[in-house]
């Protein structure tokens, strides 16, 4: 690809991007979040057209006026959006626009057994082919997004943050995939914000800063993080996690006793001191958002009680929930946190319309201001309160969510998966505003399947398996061997 | 015999009717007329419109304003308003609904502009210049006298009696019921079983394959309207039922050419002619003439149809005037 | 996006069937299983309520009520609005709606029954009027279609007008006037029964098989799920989405077609005002049987039972002698009394 | 800026604002801007419509059409229609809809007419009719609401009830008589004037001011916009999802009940044949305005516009002696051509 420009209304996605791909390659891309990775493979996709640019497929030129040109090509694309139908069946999803079938008849058995094979080969042989997919965990889905690229037999496998909804395990293997793959000369295009994954399956890097190819083929293993994240963000991070401040030994403001939701989990005590951080480590399904949840209210609890500031809080009740104070960032951005064609002020102000309430009529002006400063101070790109929430990128759609709360004032606040998809500025820039939340007298609750991160950001840690918790210790007692250890064996070895 | 609407043979036929010494015919004043009619979402309000406006082509002297049919009383309000803004010089108005035009037609008489009032009757007789009514109770009267008669004359001991109305909720539907039942009254009788249609084709069908289910055996039934009545005539024939009179209603050239077959008994007639009348009284008026048969100068005020009863005797008689719907 | 309607539904049934056996293989799962585990478990609640409404049908009507004549007399009035019912639901299960169904289904009655149609029908044979019927359907879809697909106009505007127009267009073709068939090939043909079973209830079974083939044993109908269900993703699957749009609406006008066929055999006539209320009545049927109005999650098994609970239910009122307004009034109570015993079946079934 | 009118059809426009003016401040921007940078400019293809329909009125009527009686004739018709559709703009931003407008009309109408009613109205004053008008209605949208909100029936299916039943009980209820007001105080007051303006002209311009105002300016249009976008969100936001939506039906209730009393005063009747297809026309009007039906996005501008195109037409049919046909297949191709009309312009404005 050279030159490749892109422009929506009223920015420009891309502004001249080169990228080669070799055979066989897998070929990292780094950038911000919003730097234009998404888009860049969207045009390779054929999902957006270049305004400007060319894009050669082995040697000759080609257009790409839609997806099925690029799937012609055998160009397979896994979409950083989950791409897939709810309420088809993974084997409809895996073979959807080329199925199987005689006539128009599809051929359900052979569909069916195609699917069950491509998802053993993935490791994945729990998942039934007959499944609906929305009825699947976000893991499972990534993991059929996954089948269904295989499934296109191709020749290059576009890849836009697969491992965001994966847990260490489940990377491990699906770079084995990778590996299988890209030895059959299949080249792949990866994109990730986890820089340790890069460096393991990566061979070569282009980096993508504010729609340009700042530098490109790049050797995956050699090249320095810190230069990386130079380059990408123009200035030098420290890529680690602020340092605790120490825990007054207050009166919980948090407290959880016996709190069970049948089916999902089971007896769950803990408590959060104020400026106190307890990360919930756990394997993907190990039931971490069902917690939350209940903690939130959105769904009920069938026992146990959840205690703010020493009052109880009704259970099943968000409304509760949120006048006792507890906030919370939920797991899925778009379709649980984001109204999308909504502004980001609005987005904003959704849980603290009553501060700009006066006699029920809206204060949009301190409602744009108020939005105007959380965004400056979060760095949110491109700027603009009245921007649709939709035309953003991921890291700064979880920004937004954030913001959300920061503006109300939280006690508690729940963060599920809090930087998925989340670039490494960014994310910096959010372990640091928790902190800054703790030393406010903020309890924070972290869910997140990067065993480093719970580790590195919280002071105490809960290790979830079996729906229970297995654990309980300061974060610095703990590494990441020893919680895979507690998880899988039930005991730190 | 002139222009009494009584009597005249139905407006659209083709030549000018004969007249007996009048020159009402003769093109006078140039006068512009506004027709407001219902929705003619059947065949029956369907000949109305087509007769209103075959009645003012034959007049050179007539301009004929027709407004969109609705059954919307508000929108038909508007309409009329949109004449009087406009000064037509007759209103002819066939009201959704009688009461909820009222107001608006004061208006019109108020501003000068006289209103023909056509088929539903408004609440205040000073909303209309003249009235032109088909008789719905009495056409009622007219089928419940005739199956009263076919009691008698087959003997009949438990006779069963059906009756498939038009659309329920319209006040002529419910004269017609009632004139129905007051009628059957007189000679003992009642209506067995009773079910309601919407005056087309298809609900007239479907409303008689469930009657013919609810009721194994009907010896009279009567049907509202003749253009339903193809659709109760070919649910009839589907269930292979014909043991029943079948009396229809509103004279359809279709119902008479069934009775003249022997497939029907008979029908009610209920002009289509009405607003035709209405146009015809209108320029009438809007000319300061009279109607020439009669001795007065103006125009009556009330005009009501009469509903007589069709036979095989008869008829040949009312073919000619019945209108294909 | 459909994600939370997944779950609405039924997200414990499927987890259940996911849980209790993950291991039997997908090639194991035979045909029956999966049509048990997937539509007639989500009908039952339907069913249960048809049910129901037979029985206070029997209790009331006796006799008269169960007769073989009374249930043909019932299953010929619902197949023409099942027909159409039929074609609704693709187009519904594709995010779509049409409002000019009954509009077309008084056109296509009327152009098939022009004095020139009838007298070619005449000359050459009966058969010309169906065609001409099914002709005139397909061609109003198709127009619907492009406006909807490729003008992108919403389908509820496009169709609005579609319905004003047609039903328009239908009264200057006929001039107001009823058309009566002289054709008796045609009546006698479509009005007559084979083997005690009405032509018009084979028709009405026909299209139904078919359409339930064509939505779930065919690419076609996995294909408008997946369209109904997420555009987006199935513009990225390759799919052409404008294309495949465009065709649910010419199906419809199809299904509209035969509708009117089977109109005209039954009424002996083509008028403009055939197929009033035609839309509401078919959306109603398609909507109670369980295809959600969002898209992406159809069946026909419960549209033919939405079909049959309404049909069922005006025959068992006029069988009580029962007058409009009480009819009405308990039309609303049984609608709603059915569909919250649909969801109390649904949720017990997955605990 | 308000947020249902911000971006679909001209995000250039924001972004180029926010871009060569982002150091503007919010306090600066004045309310006259906000205004016409917003509804005003997407609502530009349909104020184009309208003014090209007022174009050919003029040269088909003259002076006919170009009076001030006309005008308030069409702005009188438009307001009974107007009213329900501000309502419906609210349900439908909501991701909901309701069927059932007409049928409340005419239930509404009715209860406010019986003898009872009446008797007690001249006892003591003729507001107790309208009082009783705007409990019904807002007691049939309470019903829809509890419904839809908490027995999770789909709003389609539980107002289509509601359709039924209304309905059937305002037969019931007034015997399918048509009941004259005889109360000459409650039709003067609403069929009079007020400087000229009749008063249903200003009650309309009062409901559409307040709806803009509860849309726009207040949490509660807020609330209903984050439901209608995204209700899962809005419920995790601490929202209390099923409440809210349970107030949308019974504030179109409460407009129904509003309208019934206008068009009582308009028919000095109440009737059960009242409000007859209200549903479609006021859905068309909220569509064509530029309001999604899934949700979301709503502009009162476009509905306010949007019940003026269809009234508009309707007067300038009449002015023109069409043939009733001929008018429903114009309509159709006017629908089509000033949506077609709308979407280019809002293109052109953006690039
Ligand atoms: N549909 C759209 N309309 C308008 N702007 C868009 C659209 N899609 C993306 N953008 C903008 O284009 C830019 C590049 O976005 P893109 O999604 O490619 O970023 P990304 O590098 O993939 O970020 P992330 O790492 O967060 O996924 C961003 O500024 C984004 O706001
Ligand atoms: N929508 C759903 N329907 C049915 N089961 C689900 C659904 N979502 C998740 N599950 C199942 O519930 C369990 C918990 O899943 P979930 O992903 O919420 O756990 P988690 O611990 O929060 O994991 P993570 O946050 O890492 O994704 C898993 O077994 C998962 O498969
Ligand atoms: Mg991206
Ligand atoms: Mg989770």
């Amino acid at each position: 690809m050279t030159d490749v420009v892109k422009r929506f209304p009223g920015v420009v996605a891309l502004g001249g991007v080169d990228l080669t791909v070799e055979q066989g390659e897998v070929h990292c891309l780094l950038g911000q979040n919003g730097a234009g990775k998404s888009t860049l493979i969207k045009v390779l996709a054929g999902v957006h057209r270049a305004d400007e640019g060319t894009v050669e497929w082995r040697g000759e030129a080609v257009g790409l006026p839609d997806p099925q040109a690029a799937m012609d090509l055998g160009i397979a694309t896994m979409y950083q959006e989950l791409d897939l139908v709810d309420g088809l069946t993974v084997a409809e999803n895996i073979f959807l626009g080329h199925e199987p079938s005689r006539a128009g008849f599809s051929q359900r058995a052979t569909a069916r057994r195609a699917a069950a094979g491509l998802l053993a080969e993935l490791g994945h042989p729990e998942i039934t082919p007959t499944t609906e997919v929305g009825a699947l965990s976000a893991a499972a889905q990534q993991i059929v997004s996954m089948a269904r690229a295989l499934s296109r037999d191709a020749r290059l496998i576009i890849m836009d943050e697969p491992s965001a909804v994966l847990d260490a395990g489940e990377v491990e293997q699906f770079f084995a995939v990778i590996r299988e793959i890209t030895a059959r000369d299949v080249a792949v295009i990866y994109i990730s914000h986890r820089l340790e994954e890069i460096r393991e399956i990566g061979d070569r890097v282009t980096v993508l800063k504010d729609g340009k190819t700042v530098s490109t083929a790049m050797d995956a293993k050699t090249t320095s993080t810190q230069d990386l994240i130079r380059l990408m963000t123009g200035r030098s991070i420290e890529y680690v996690f602020p340092r605790r401040s120490p825990v007054a030994g207050a009166e919980p403001m948090l407290r959880i006793e016996n709190l069970s939701q049948k089916g999902e989990f089971a007896d769950i005590s803990f408590q959060v001191r104020p400026g106190e951080v307890v990360g919930l480590a756990g394997l993907v399904g190990s039931g971490r958002t069902e917690i939350v949840e209940a903690i939130f209210g959105a769904t009920r609890a069938t026992s146990g009680t959840v205690t703010v500031d020493g009052r109880t809080v009704r259970p099943g009740s968000v409304p509760a929930a949120v006048a006792a104070g507890i906030g919370l960032c939920p797991e899925e951005r778009k379709s649980q946190a984001l109204v999308l064609q909504a502004s980001l002020a609005a987005n904003i102000s959704l849980a603290s319309l009553a501060k700009f309430s006066r006699a029920g009529l809206l204060d949009r002006h301190g409602e744009t201001r108020a939005a105007e400063a959380l965004l400056d101070s979060l760095d949110v790109r491109p700027r603009g309160a009245h921007r649709e929430s939709r035309t953003l990128s991921g890291g700064n759609q979880q920004k937004v969510v954030l913001a959300r709360w920061l503006l109300r004032g939280c006690k508690v606040l729940l963060l599920d998966e809090p930087t998925r998809g989340v670039d490494v500025g960014a994310r910096s820039e959010i372990y640091g505003l928790i902190r800054e939340l703790t030393d406010q007298g903020v309890a924070v609750v972290v869910v997140s399947s990067e065993i480093p991160e719970v580790l590195g950001l919280s002071d105490r840690v809960l290790v979830i398996a079996d729906r229970t918790i297995r654990h309980e210790g300061p974060a610095d007692e703990l590494d990441e061997h020893a919680v895979l250890d507690i998880i899988l064996k039930g005991d730190a070895a | 015999t002139g222009n009494d609407p009584e009597n005249n043979s139905p407006a659209g036929s083709k030549s000018a009717p004969k007249k007996a010494g009048s020159n009402n015919d003769a093109a006078g004043k140039k006068v512009t007329i506004g027709f407001s009619g219902p929705a003619a979402d059947h065949g029956w309000l369907g000949a109305i419109n087509k007769a209103a406006k075959d009645a003012a082509k034959k007049y050179p002297d007539v301009e004929l304003k027709v407004a969109e049919g609705t059954n919307d009383a508000s929108l038909q309000i508007s309409q009329i308003e949109t004449f009087i803004n406009d000064k037509v010089d007759a209103i002819v108005l066939l009201p959704t609904d009688g009461a909820a035009l009222t107001e608006v037609a004061t208006k019109a008489m108020n501003a000068g502009i006289p209103v023909i009032n056509v088929d539903r009757e408004f609440s205040n007789p000073f909303a209309a210049r003249t009235t032109i009514l088909g008789d719905n109770y009495g056409m009622g009267v007219s089928a419940g006298t005739y199956a009263c008669q076919l009691v008698k004359q087959k003997k009949l001991s438990n006779p069963v009696i059906a009756e498939i109305a038009g659309i329920d909720s319209l006040p002529l539907t419910q004269d017609r019921s009632k004139g129905f039942k007051d009628a059957l009254k007189k000679c003992g009788q009642r209506v067995d079983n009773r079910v309601s249609a919407e005056f087309t084709v298809e609900s007239g069908e479907k409303q008689a394959s469930n009657l013919v289910q609810a009721a194994p055996k009907i010896d009279i039934l009567w049907n509202h309207d003749d253009d339903q009545g193809v659709g109760v005539m070919a649910a009839l024939d589907q269930a292979n039922r014909h043991e029943m009179a079948f009396i229809g209603g509103a004279g359809s050239a279709n119902a008479m050419r069934l009775i003249k077959e022997g497939k029907m008994e008979a029908t009610v007639l209920y002009p289509p002619t009405q607003a035709a009348d209405g146009i015809k009284v209108a320029r009438l008026i809007a000319q300061g003439k009279g109607i020439s048969d009669l001795a007065q100068v103006e125009v009556p005020r009330r005009i009501v149809l009469n509903a007589p009863v069709v036979t095989k005797k008869n008829v040949d008689q009312y073919l000619p005037l019945a209108f294909e719907s | 996006m459909s994600f939370d309607l997944t779950k609405a539904e039924t997200p414990k049934a499927d987890d259940a069937e996911t849980e209790t056996a993950p291991e039997e293989s997908a090639a194991r799962r035979g045909g029956l299983v999966d049509f048990l585990s997937g539509p007639a478990g989500r009908n039952l609640g339907l069913v249960l309520a048809l049910v129901l409404l037979i029985i206070v049908g029997i209790l009331t009507g006796g006799e008269r009520f169960a007769s073989t004549d009374n249930a043909l007399t019932i299953l010929r009035l619902g197949s023409v609005i099942g027909v159409v019912s039929v074609g609704m639901t693709f187009v519904i299960a594709g995010e779509g709606i049409d409002l000019s169904v009954g509009a077309i289904v008084a056109l296509c009655s009327v152009w098939a029954t022009t004095i020139a149609t009838q007298t070619m029908a005449a000359d050459y044979h009966w058969s010309v009027m169906v065609f001409v019927a099914l002709a005139v359907g397909a061609g109003c879809g198709l127009v619907n279609g492009v406006l909807i697909a490729y003008g992108r106009i919403a389908p509820f505007i496009a169709t609005l007008a579609m319905l004003a127009a047609a039903r328009g267009l239908a009264e200057i073709i006929a001039k107001r006037r009823t058309q009566i068939i002289r054709e008796r090939g045609f009546v006698d043909f479509f009005g007559g029964s084979v083997a005690g079973v009405p032509v018009l209830v084979i028709m009405f079974a026909a299209v139904a098989a078919a359409g339930w083939v064509l939505l779930n044993r065919t690419t076609f109908g996995r294909r408008t799920l997946a369209i109904g269900g997420n555009p987006e993703a199935a513009r990225l699957a390759g799919i052409r989405v404008q294309r495949h749009t465009m065709y649910l609406y010419i199906l419809l006008g199809l299904a509209c077609g035969i509708a009117a066929v089977m109109l005209m055999a039954r009424t002996t006539t083509g008028t403009s005002t055939h197929g009033t209320l035609y839309e509401l009545d078919a959306i109603a049927a398609v909507v109670i049987g369980g295809t959600l109005l969002s898209g992406g999650r159809a069946t026909l098994v419960g549209t033919v039972l939405g079909v049959l609970i309404f049909t069922t239910l005006t025959n068992v009122f006029t069988l009580n002698n029962l007058d409009t307004s009480t009819q009405a009034v308990a039309k609303g109570a049984i609608i709603v009394a059915a569909v919250l015993l649909q969801q109390r079946v649904a949720r017990t079934g997955s605990t």
